[in-house]
């Protein structure tokens, strides 16, 4: 049973559906990556999944929960932990605050488990008094991530967790990410590197204009012709 | 083709008739740089596109070219004219408009106003000529909505202009902002990702809307991630990445820059492309 | 020089006054990320309340009466929230039909209490006290009370933000409203919970207005509502601390210059400190990004 | 009777001339003019201290010009415009609306508090009585008569400000006050400079209100702060949203029902023994009640703001027939002629 498992949701804002019918599985242990051009509903899925937008049609279910219809708050009780693109960190609130308010969903002291986080993010650990708006941008992803496995989720998704992100940082969240994976957690990253997807995914589904395109593990996808569903580079390609 | 210098790509003949140009813009957002010395000249009357990976600060340079936005440092310059510092109005009414990455309609007036309220130099915006010469706005306005009226034909949104701005639909706001742009009577015309959000059929019009407002002369400078798009219509590319210009010239040169191919796909897709 | 003494002892009162106030205002502001213009009127309601226990029906101690008044306000708070503010706010995306709204709640409070208790001055039974040096200050007991309260008040609104779960999760979703209901905290209590104790602060703060101004008016509140927005602008719309701050400088400045110019022109201190604050800096004087 | 009828008329028409004046402020330009009161009071001021002599025993104030209407009432409107500058200028440069808004409010507040306390201003908390009424002597008429009289002019003032109104708005400058509304950063990319634009709503809506204040004073013959309580704003939002904010005819509708039948008519029912001013509480409360409730279910007012047709721009009908036929075929096989245009 996969811990994350939606089936035909579509979503979007107002009246118009961004998505259709995207079914994706995520499995503890797995990177499961969302890429694809621009406007391809990749952050609109994200934020269907944690509850920001209703679906129109579709289910979500985490750990054979039905999640689609909860109010928001309740979601993160289920195992579902989000760490969305933008505005990810509490910014007037200190580091250390920040993670207090991810451990929320569970009851009682939450210092074990931030001493825990802190050990894995050093960096953290050394500016934990400081407001979180203070630090930079790759280290505010880093601490969004930290504050979404504070839950300890089931199901994390992240959105373009290195977008902005110089390379050497890059690197760094991308290790944090295949580490997340191993500590019995299903990941699900929405990114825009084709190249770093590719490499540090295990499975990988493509969106193009809103719809499940093609899906399959990294490998598979390697061997796809994706220049030209990247780059329009033939028309044609795209359209099989 | 040379990566580190910029302006050499750009011939100098070209460089000499600059319908735009910018010089070492910076902008920095609490302490990150979104813009960090981009520079580039925008040919006149060609279609140029301003192409980069995510985060490159392609919609900062375009906020800070139409006035949007206050560069921290730099110049711009529209033709002759330094427009550095601006406000947008004024920048607008010398001739750079520009059209938004999500549709800004104005929701309450209708289709036709919306293309009304962009006609440039109406005697009607002054409390006295609204009072005390209705002849005179009568009469331009007659000559507006008249060329309104082509151009929304011309965009297929005839059907729709009594309808208010908000009823419609998303493609069809982007249909609406560009020809409110044109109305407007452009020199320059900024475009930020015209084709985001558009289904493919649409594409292909839009992209002929362009073309066609190449043949009137309007300099076009857009932002586009579609590479497809970019191919058929734009005569020049400008490459930004982290905030610099990475490299400018025709597509099919810049393909070969592995530079760019790097900025903008990474290694593998790279090698993939290669066998 | 004792002059100066006695209006920095009208000083701190004032100021007291003012925090309670400016703190319920900002609580409830960075909750809901609109202005309760009716919130005079709840000081105003508060404040009659508590003249009803203290003077109509049961003959309280004031200060009793006062307590029952604030937990009262705070269900107020709560209920005016449920059944008007929150549905209009979900409603529309503008702003300008929920300010409308607390505009015309404010209007009707109002009137409310002049059909209750007319437009007559009333008078808090207060308990006799003597006035009390202390340091070069001359202070009654009442004035030590209210200052005491304010303190307190303060401190425990300071103590909750800063140490509870909920006052963390008060915080968060003022900072990030989308991010905290991602992070599982549940929006709606804390939105009632804001509303109760924005209500309840009024409620106390109109009450100790009407101890420090010594009488009671219906239309009081709404006046003292601008020296409050005075104090939050200047303290950056938004920011808890920074409206404390500005209940501060605000409150003294007007107590102490009464000393040197006719004192029916205190407010119009405030006013040059608005004006001052909207030219020179916009944002607040005090407002930092990264503060709360 | 007459005395009750004709002071309802002229209630209903000076409230036109108000609420077309936030109209153009808040129904058209989007500006929450929470102060409104505070320009009403300019002009009422101000035109009552430009038409009573230099000096008048007991009461204190500036000006005393001893002009003779329509000039002092015109002083008036242009005070309230002239006021507006100002606080426009401190204002209307990057504040967000609810901002804006405590801005306006705290600003009403101080002028309030201002002119009561101020009494060489506007004999303070007493305000101005005895003010000279228009054309009484020369027309010789009694007091029956002038409210008669005086209702009836404010009849033609209302109709002259309303054919300016009209103007305005049915020219781009009203056009271009609704773009400000709906995005100001839209209408500055479009060369609309944003920050005039709305000056010059705030211009014109304060001269109306000047102009309706004025209106007041000589109607009444006095002007004393209980006549503009902040929250006396509140009344003329009403007025406005429940006719319909963005119409002319809305504002009319609006005054007749607001003003006239919930405000004034009340006012002329016999006193509860006992409860001196409680008629008039409750039925402000009313108001407010009633703004809510409209404000709920039917937010664009009675006579809601009409789109301006094509049509009306008296464009050539074989020009309307040829574009259509255009857009037929760009809608219809334009998607593929253009794309095959296109390569």
């Amino acid at each position: 049973m996969p811990a994350l498992h939606t089936e035909g949701v579509t979503a979007g804002y107002g009246k118009t559906p961004i998505i259709t019918d995207i079914s994706v599985d995520a499995e503890v242990g797995r990177v499961t990556t969302i890429i694809g051009p621009n406007g391809a509903g990749k952050s609109t899925f994200a934020k269907a999944l944690v509850g920001i937008l209703k679906p129109m049609a579709g289910r979500i279910l985490v750990n054979d929960v039905d999640v689609t219809r909860m109010p928001g708050h309740e979601i993160p009780r289920h195992g579902l932990a989000y760490v969305p693109q933008n505005d990810n960190v509490f910014k007037r609130m200190s580091v250390r605050e920040n993670l207090e308010i991810g451990g929320f969903v569970h009851k009682g002291d939450s210092s074990a488990r931030i001493a825990e986080l802190f050990e894995i993010f050093p960096d953290l650990g050394k500016a934990h008094t400081k407001k979180a708006g203070l630090l930079s941008g790759g280290q505010q992803n880093l601490l969004a991530i930290a504050r979404a496995l504070m839950a300890k989720p089931s199901v994390i998704v992240l959105d373009e967790p290195t977008a902005g992100l110089s390379p050497a940082y890059t690197s760094v969240v991308w290790e944090q990410v295949a580490r997340i994976a191993t500590l019995n957690t299903a990941v699900v990253v929405v990114e825009q590197n084709v190249e770093r997807a590719l490499k540090h995914s295990d499975y990988v589904h493509i969106f193009v204009a809103g719809r499940d395109h093609v899906h399959g593990t990294a490998a598979d996808i390697s061997q796809l012709d994706l220049p030209s569903i990247f780059l329009g580079r033939s028309h044609a390609a795209s359209t099989t | 083709m040379s990566v580190a210098d910029p302006t050499t790509t750009i011939d100098a003949t070209l460089a000499a008739t600059a319908a735009l140009r910018c010089e070492g813009l910076v902008k920095a957002f609490q302490g990150v740089h979104a813009v960090n010395g981009a520079a580039f000249d925008v040919p006149a009357g060609q279609i140029t596109a301003l192409i980069g990976p995510n985060g490159a600060g392609k919609t900062t340079v375009v906020n800070m070219l139409s006035g949007a936005m206050k560069a921290d440092r730099g110049r711009v310059f529209l033709g002759e004219t330094e427009i550095t510092g601006w406000p947008s109005h004024r920048i607008a009414q010398h001739g750079l408009l520009r059209t938004f990455q999500l549709s800004r309609e104005l929701g309450g007036l209708t289709v036709l106003e919306n293309l009304l309220t962009a006609a440039p130099n109406q005697a009607g915006d002054s409390f006295l000529n609204a009072l005390l010469r209705p002849g005179l706005i009568r009469r331009q306005e007659r000559e507006n909505a008249e060329r309104a009226l082509h151009l929304l034909a011309v965009y297929g949104l005839y059907r729709h202009r009594d309808t208010p701005a908000r009823e419609l639909s998303g493609g069809q706001k982007k249909l609406l902002e560009i020809a409110r742009a044109v109305m407007g009577q452009p020199k320059v015309l900024l475009l930020d990702e015209p084709m985001a959000g558009v289904n493919p059929a649409l594409i292909d019009v839009l992209g002929g809307y362009i073309l066609d407002l190449k043949k009137d002369g309007v300099t076009v400078l857009m932002i586009e991630h579609n590479l497809g798009v970019v191919e058929r219509i734009c005569d020049y590319v400008i490459v930004l990445a982290e905030g610099k210009t990475l490299a400018t010239g025709r597509l099919s040169e810049l393909r070969q820059n592995t530079e760019v191919v790097k900025a903008y796909l990474g290694e593998v897709m790279d090698a993939s492309a290669t066998h | 020089m004792t002059l100066l003494w006695l209006s920095v002892g009208f000083g701190l009162v004032t100021t007291s006054v003012l925090a309670l106030a400016a703190l319920g205002l900002s609580l409830q502001f960075g909750i809901t990320n609109y202005i309760n213009f009716a919130y005079g009127d709840f000081m105003a309601l508060g404040g009659f309340f508590t003249y009803f226990l203290n003077n109509e029906a049961l003959h309280l101690n004031i200060w009793l009466s006062m307590a029952i008044a604030t937990v009262a306000m705070g269900f107020f708070g709560v209920l005016i929230n449920r059944l008007l503010l929150g549905p209009f706010a979900r409603r529309f995306t503008s702003s300008h039909y929920v300010l409308i709204v607390t505009f015309g709640l404010s209007l009707i409070m109002l009137n409310v209490i002049y059909s209750i208790w007319g437009a007559d001055v009333r008078f808090y039974s207060l308990p006799p006290g003597s006035a009390l040096h202390i340091g070069p200050l001359l202070l009654t007991t009442s004035q030590l009370i209210v200052m005491g309260i304010a303190v307190v008040l303060v401190g425990a609104v300071h103590t909750i933000l800063q140490t509870t779960r909920l006052g963390k999760s008060m915080r968060a979703m003022s900072d990030n409203g989308t991010l905290a209901m991602t992070s599982g905290i549940d929006t709606r209590m804390v939105t009632t919970v804001t509303w109760f104790m924005s209500g309840a602060l009024a409620g106390v703060a109109g009450a100790v207005l009407g101890v420090s101004e010594g009488n009671l008016t219906p239309a009081a509140g709404e006046l003292f509502l601008f020296v409050i927005f005075a104090a939050v602008i200047l303290g950056g719309i938004g920011s808890i601390y920074g409206a404390l701050a500005g209940a501060v400088v605000i409150g003294m400045s007007t107590e102490i210059s009464a000393a040197f110019i006719n004192p029916a022109y205190k407010l119009d201190i405030a006013f040059v400190a608005l004006i001052l604050t909207l030219l020179i800096r916009p944002n607040g004087l005090i407002a930092r990004p990264g503060m709360t | 009777m007459t005395y009750y009828i004709f002071t309802l008329v002229f209630f209903l028409f000076d409230y036109f001339i108000l609420a077309m004046g936030l109209n153009i402020q808040y129904g058209i330009t989007g500006i929450l003019n929470f102060a409104y009161i505070g320009f009403v009071a300019v002009g009422a001021y101000v035109t009552g201290v430009a038409a009573m002599p230099a000096n008048t025993v007991g009461q204190h104030y500036i000006l005393g010009l001893g002009l003779p209407f329509p000039f002092n009432l015109l002083l008036g409107g242009f005070a309230a415009m002239g006021l507006s500058v100002l606080i426009a200028l401190i204002t209307l440069r990057r504040l967000r609306t609810d901002y804006l808004a405590i801005v306006l409010v705290s600003l009403s507040l101080v002028f309030y508090d201002f002119c009561n306390n101020y009494v060489s201003l506007f004999n303070g908390a007493d305000g101005l009585y005895n003010v000279p009424e228009p054309f009484a002597k020369t027309l010789g008429l009694g007091s029956n008569n002038f409210i008669v009289f005086f209702a009836c002019l404010t009849g033609v003032v209302s109709l002259i400000m309303w054919f300016v109104m009209s103007r305005v708005m049915r020219a781009p400058l009203g056009r271009t006050f609704r773009a400000v509304r709906d995005d100001a950063v839209t209408a500055a990319a479009l060369g609309k400079n944003t920050f005039w634009m709305q000056m010059k709503a705030m211009m014109i809506g304060s001269f109306f209100a000047g102009i309706g204040g004025g209106l007041l004073i000589q109607f009444g013959g006095s002007f004393n702060p209980t006549a503009w309580l902040p929250a006396e704003t509140f009344v003329v939002f009403a007025v406005l949203i429940v006719g319909g904010a963005g119409n002319n005819i809305g504002m009319f509708v609006g005054a007749l029902l607001v003003e006239t039948l919930l405000i004034h008519l009340p006012a002329f029912l016999p006193e509860i023994p006992g409860h001196p001013g409680l008629i008039e509480y409750i039925d402000t409360v009313i108001v407010g009640v009633v703004l809510m409730v409209m404000l709920w279910f039917r937010p664009q007012g009675i006579v809601p703001a009409r789109l301006r047709k094509t049509a009306s721009f008296g464009v050539d009908e074989r020009l309307d027939e040829e574009a259509g036929e255009l857009d037929r075929t760009t809608a219809l096989a334009g998607v593929g002629t253009r794309a095959e245009a296109t390569r």
